[in-house]
């Protein structure tokens, strides 16, 4: 049986509005509206739309149908490792003591608030072997902004002019993009046959100029880069700081910490390994842990505790500054916290059984599918990588074919296309909180739609028909952007 | 607690099958012995309700106070069907809408809140979010240089300490270099006759915020823009979004790119985060082919139905790498919708209403605290939105105490004596009463 | 553009169980179990099905997209008053503050609950025109039984022993049902040409073994017992009580009061006329108010405010007794009473909006449907009825068949085949929530299905075509009951 | 304040035109002019922050305590889950499931919640909800009399008093007489004997619940079953459905009808309301048919697929009027839904757990008590469940002040120096250890 998505044809809250309806309204003012001059005075008020609160909620509910969340079903977008948001966590989330607080309060009253924030950094301290944490960061891009900016703090610090970051060719698009905000040039290090970076590559490329190396371990094809030991040497041998991209941190959690294999620094994503949700694309939370001797790069505020109470630090002289105001996303950084003081010593089950789906999953389709690499790396940690290519050659059908045909299924696809140096890639993370026979109903659907690739091609190509919209077109999007009621209108 | 783990973590009876279907007992082999741990690490597993026991344990150390903080974080009221909306397990569980078909909702929500923002910023062009505020000036002075090939940004003194280091951070290693230009000491207003002399043929961009940091308008906004522009610069202004419902909006005057927080108009404040950054540009394809941030767009599909997709991505970092406009990945969609919502809520009349309320309570506020022995308020001669400044005899520091005692919290410090004071819809006539009340008694003491 | 709702295709709970897999987990116990009698023991603990937290979500929240609600949509189903659910009023109803009180604690530790019910039956005394109010009875009908015990109490009490209940032809169902709990024998008054209440018959039945009147006004047709003066002077000197089936509230709100008309009792629905969710059908709340001579009937307990102080009195002597455990449906009380206290002196608005949008669209429907009494009786309160009679004769299509077609469309039908006097019954009250383009459309459609019906009737008659589930076989499921997993297993 | 309504009520603008369109003024003529009303009742309207704090001034007013009260009202834990998805707009917001083939959601839920304490109780048929235990009792004692054509109904002594009085309203009027059988001074055990006595030619059902009000199991519950059954009378016995994790359920020695509360799985107290109450039969053609309360069968659509709708609404007030079996309409559906989230995720494993834990929980508390000085607990020879009861020297309502006094409340009293305590899953080892420190020093003093 087949999935049918809402469609509820909902129009554009513009079109809805009705004059002299009102959805909120709020109380009345007490003061006196200065004597605002003329000039400064705008000629109408913004034309927003007029509904009552039941048309507000009508028309968010009836969108809300039409997209879909990993509650309401597999979400096996590889990366970014889409596992159950606990509930729990929301609606503590949602209480007075994490919304009501204002960061710039008397520290006296936000001890509850501070401590928590303390907490948790030593928790991610213990998980990750680093010596110390900061929760500042909004997202984890912004995680390796910062990472890349105290990489380069710390040689400008020892009067040592390095711009050079090395990123391997299976490296997320976030890592050079970082880095050249950082001011670095990026130098691309190739995979070996293993899928892990290229060591002799790696080692000519070590130079001088080299501020650091960004390293995803395991990297985006889900292999563990067993070489660790001797990367880290040849970086640090050179003079560079080795930078852990901490995306796919949920393969190791509690089986290997960054911090022991050499990494410098790492960053945390709060909305991936700690299961925060994603929001349709955030608010996320990022973390950057450092070892010791990179501590007094880190942003401000640093909270310590002293004795009972917690601090703030506001300034310091090697602080790279500040990333963002306050403290972070705190709100989604409390969900993290609550995630982790819930299973304490259990989070290596977390990433046992991620990894053990995705390499059941691998199992179930490497008789029907091309898994690059799987002959000289037979493992994976939480996700794998198939290549659609032959399908591709074969039929003319396209990876991103095949991903909208999965939506017929009330599946979200894997993500596609990545990395880059993989043809016609799907990669495919089930996290651990999936059951096995959700893993099994996804192989055989994707077995099905193979074979549809061969049988009824047309099919394929045609996909998505059971969702709320077909097929929608990128090319017109880009050509003749229309990106609001503004644009449209005029 | 032995199993809490089984809650989020499922086959603990099929994981044999699993294993020997693979074939193979350790999957963790590939990961070199001497990395590999033995023992546990992390406390006690915690039912959900001794989870709940420990965090509420520890919220009992907070106060909540009565805060007249502001600094670009607003408490304001959201209402009770705002935070229902962006509960919905449909939006809040979705991932960034990279497939569209599925995903209409978010898109739809999302296109909703560039539309709304671009009304009240007077701009067509909104992306559906950065950061912050402060993250969003960032990638505005990058995006000047980008634009102009040129490396100098000029921003006020009076700028908000957050955002100046913010802005500090994100230009530091791309030789940007930041300069800044006074304002005059009586009326507050940016200094253009400095700004004039200090735009150049190295100008990228012009940065101005109206309501200032201190709290009042910038008068002639359109002049400053001319300034930047006629330079060949590119104008940044940074705004409170709600102001918009009186003030000209700086589309009205010409603006290249607005910024600002919109985080209080259907957030609650979060401790600070997260926040929800607004970046506009003007309706030119070259700045568009510049911005930053994630863009939905309107298009059809096979059947010709309206549909949104997420659109431009050429510009971003999982297409375009290093050479991206941005490394900006995860933003603050959700903080996006709440406001939508919220806007879509208070519509065109209530907006205006609310606008006008904030800036007559503050009124009624900065009015009563200047009628103090001992105190000024506010301190230039300039409109003023929803905050002002407080300059006392007693110390900043006095009055804190004197506040923090009743369970208030005062102003921002700017220095020993003056502090920016802040006034929501939160704030009711009685709270401002009182807080006079405690300013009165200060002096008399 | 036809409505989709959502198809996900969820199968049973039970099926998705898989051995071993937890939702929820409770405290470790801290006692230690006693000897059980071995003959006491379960063989083997109840089969529930194991699921994890997110299997038990997902699918919940798949069941409820496949659900329709008046977030999701119109839902003019006729004296059902289904109109907006304001969310400050989920809110407030869902703090700890409501959800954590046990009614049995100290009235000094529940001075706050108290003061809320108390406050709340003042101001349905001043609404209903009544002296006093209980919130005891969990619903609508409870409310009735309670009614009607009332009237048997207070006959009882003056040692007069009447057997009789007068129901009107057009009541609810539930009026003759709980007379006939309260051990009362029903006699049925017709209505007259006007859709009204035939006084002459009234006349005629009311006898010394009358107990009472049971009237709703505006009645199930929507129409304004205008002789209600006459009625009540019949039933009074009859020796009858007055009673208001107060389900149709929602139409006189401010602007005409129960008590004044001669209502010596009337009930409230909180989740009709007050805004309190109906939750698929459960739970609501209902209310009883009653004149000053009534009050000592009332049931246990009554909350007296003495001074600051609520008190509460558990016992009287003339008391019916209990309806149910404790003070009623706390949580959907409050709810009523925030909605209430918000609106204030707007009350009368509602009143005026909920007629005028069923009289505006009674109007716009006038013209292709027969409105029975129009010509007598041209205005209608908060509902109205049209007869499909003449459709049914022409094309063979039922009322049933029509609504069935209206899901198509996203629209929930009105209430059909009620009330009984009118044959093929569509019974639309459209409630003050909804805007005039909602009525529009609605009309739009309804106007098209009628012409479906004439010139393409299995389109009608195989409707509906585009919900969860086809037109469902009713037979079947009484022929052949299967009412448990239980049932379908054995 | 003034426009509040407008967000309730919309076509503030479009009224003249709705109103000209029906061609007339004045809606309201047909209500007798001596009715209507010439000026606005009720108070000034609220905006949505002001009623909030209007409402949360009086909030403040409770206080809360640690309760050991329950007499059917038990304050167990609601997982967070369970509360997210009865919030579902969906849901909440929807009515009964009149048009199936647009509610399958509701119905289906409604379907596995009959189905979950279908197998809790051990009985296949349970509707989808009545009000509450006390109005479930009621029910139950017409149905016996409908189906039996007798009129006498026997209920044990130990009754609690308010399902008592619940049960004299529900069959006051149609004459059904209460009559009352004992038990033992020891055990507590129902007096079989005596109920043996009281059964006759006129006995339409026999009562009994287990556990008992005082807290403890009928040991012997086959053998009452047995005596109704062998006069001809329907038996009927109340429970707590959790109890049934560890103890036989009705279904396994022979019960027609099983009735209870199943609020506290899954939903909180909600100061009493609303409730949940279960209303179960034996697979009996017969009594299904005059059975009161809705129920939800399963079906196949016109395309064969498995579907859900409300069956067997014959016996339903709204088709059968006075000869319905009830006249219940509104039920408690989506407590039900919440019931069924609840076990859902307890699952098999989980609730016997539960169960276990209420009763080993407990027994702490009772042998604890039962260990100070001038205090005894249980009182009775049996097993125990959750509730149980404990004599003391002092006065209950000496040793209620005690308790009060540390914001605790203590058992719900039966005489002067007897009072029932309950113990759920939120009591930690600490309250009971210093609800024993109470009662140890009220002793001492």
């Amino acid at each position: 049986m087949l999935y049918k998505q809402a469609k509820n044809n909902e129009a554009m809250i513009f079109e809805l509005s009705r004059e002299g309806n009102r959805g909120y309204i709020s109380d009345a003012p007490f003061g006196v509206l200065p004597d605002i001059p003329k000039s400064l005075i705008r000629d109408s008020p913004p034309i927003l739309p007029e509904l009552t609160e039941l048309d507000v909620v009508r028309h968010f509910i009836k969108l809300s149908q039409e997209n879909y969340g990993v509650d309401t079903g597999f979400y096996p977008l590889g990366s970014c490792t889409m596992k159950y948001n606990p509930k729990l966590n929301e609606e503590i989330a949602a209480s007075i003591d994490v919304t009501s607080h204002h960061p710039l309060d008397p520290e006296a009253f936000i001890q509850g608030n501070l401590e928590l924030l303390w907490r948790f950094s030593q928790i991610l301290c213990d998980i990750s072997g680093m010596h110390e944490v900061t929760l500042q960061p909004a997202a984890g891009a912004q995680a390796e902004f910062l990472g890349a900016m105290i990489i380069a703090k710390y040689h400008e610090n020892n009067g040592d002019c390095r711009d050079e970051m090395l990123v391997p060719d299976t490296a997320h698009g976030t890592n050079p993009a970082s880095s050249a905000m950082a001011g670095f040039r990026v130098v691309e290090i190739p995979s070996d046959d293993y899928g892990q970076v290229d060591i002799d590559a790696l080692a000519a490329a070590a130079s001088k100029k080299v501020a650091g190396l960004m390293l995803t371990n395991p990297n985006t094809l889900g292999i563990f880069e067993s070489k660790i030991g001797e990367i880290s040497n040849i970086i640090h041998e050179a003079g560079g700081l080795l930078y852990l991209d901490g995306a796919n941190l949920n393969a190791t959690l509690g089986q290997a910490r960054p911090g022991d294999m050499g990494f410098d620094i790492v960053h945390f994503n709060m909305h991936k390994t700690f299961s925060t949700p994603h929001g349709g694309g955030g608010p996320g939370a990022g973390a950057i842990g450092v070892k010791s001797f990179l501590r007094d790069f880190l942003p401000m505020p640093r909270i310590f505790k002293d004795g009972e109470h917690y601090t703030i630090l506001h300034g310091a002289p090697y602080s790279i500054g500040k990333l963002q105001s306050y403290y972070g996303n705190f709100a989604v950084l409390i969900r993290a916290y609550i995630y982790l003081i819930s299973l304490g010593t259990d989070i290596s089950s977390v990433s046992e059984m991620a990894v053990l789906n995705a390499n059941y999953l691998m199992n179930r389709l490497k008789k029907d599918f091309d898994i690059p690499y799987l002959d000289n790396t037979p493992l994976r940690k939480h996700e794998f990588v198939i290549s659609c290519e032959k399908i591709h050659k074969d039929t003319g059908v396209t990876v991103m074919d095949i991903a909208r045909r999965m939506l017929d299924f009330g599946i979200h696809p894997p993500t596609v296309y990545f990395p880059l140096i993989v043809k016609e890639a799907l990669m495919i993370e089930p996290t651990e909180t999936e059951t096995k026979e959700t893993l099994d109903n996804f192989a055989d659907i994707l077995i099905k739609i193979k074979k549809e690739c061969y049988e009824q091609p047309e099919l394929v190509l045609g996909a998505p028909h059971n969702t709320t919209r077909r097929k929608l077109d990128m090319v017109k999007a880009t050509r003749n952007p229309v990106l609001s009621w503004k644009m449209l209108k005029d | 607690m032995v199993g809490v783990k089984m809650v989020y973590v499922p086959n603990e009876k099929e994981k044999d099958i699993m294993y020997s279907y693979i074939g193979r007992q350790d999957i963790f082999a590939d990961i070199p012995s001497s990395y590999r741990m033995h023992t546990k690490i992390g406390p006690k597993p915690l039912t959900e309700q001794e989870t709940r026991r420990y965090i509420e344990k520890i919220f009992k150390k907070n106060h909540h106070v009565i805060s007249f903080k502001g600094g670009g974080i607003y408490d304001h009221y959201v209402p009770s069907h705002v935070k229902e909306i962006v509960a919905r397990n449909e939006f809040y569980t979705s991932y960034t809408p990279y497939q569209p078909e599925v995903s209409q909702g978010m898109l739809q929500a999302l296109f909703e809140y560039q539309s709304l923002m671009a009304e009240i910023v007077g701009l067509p062009i909104v992306n559906s979010s950065l950061y912050d505020w402060s993250s969003a000036l960032g990638e505005a002075a990058l995006m000047c240089s980008r634009v102009t090939k040129r490396n100098e940004f000029i921003v006020p003194e009076s700028i908000s300490p957050e955002r100046m280091m913010v802005l500090k951070t994100y230009v530091h290693r791309v030789g940007i270099k930041i300069r800044t230009v006074g304002h005059d000491p009586i009326t507050g207003q940016l200094d253009s006759k400095a700004l004039s002399e200090l735009v150049c043929e190295n100008t990228a961009g012009v940065y101005f915020e109206t309501p200032t940091y201190y709290g009042y308008f910038e008068h002639n906004p359109s002049e400053l823009v001319k300034i930047a522009q006629d330079a060949g610069a590119l104008s940044v202004v940074g705004i409170d979004p709600l102001s918009c419902g009186v003030v000209k909006s700086p589309g009205d005057y010409g603006a290249d790119i607005v910024i600002g927080e919109a985080a209080h108009l259907g957030n609650p404040i979060n401790f600070g985060g997260p926040l929800l950054g607004i970046f506009a540009i003007k309706n030119d394809r070259n700045l568009l082919r510049m911005m930053p941030g994630r863009l939905v767009g309107l298009t059809t599909d096979k059947e010709g139905k309206n549909g949104y997709v997420m659109t431009l991505q050429v510009r971003e970092q999982h297409i375009r790498r290093e050479r991206a406009t941005s490394n900006i990945c995860t933003n603050e969609s959700l903080c996006a919708v709440a406001c939508a919502a919220y806007l879509s809520s208070l519509g065109k009349v209530g907006f205006e209403e609310l606008s006008k309320t904030i800036m007559a309570n503050a009124r009624y506020a900065y009015l009563n605290i200047g009628a103090i022995n001992g105190f000024t308020a506010p301190c230039f001669k300039a409109t003023y939105f929803r905050e002002f400044m407080v300059k006392s005899d007693k110390t900043v520091a006095e009055l804190e105490q004197a506040l923090n005692s009743i369970g208030m919290s005062g102003g921002i410090p700017v220095d020993d004596h003056t502090a920016i004071f802040c006034i929501t819809d939160k704030h009711t006539k009685e709270d401002i009463n009182k807080l006079c009340e405690v300013m009165g008694g200060l002096n008399v003491v």
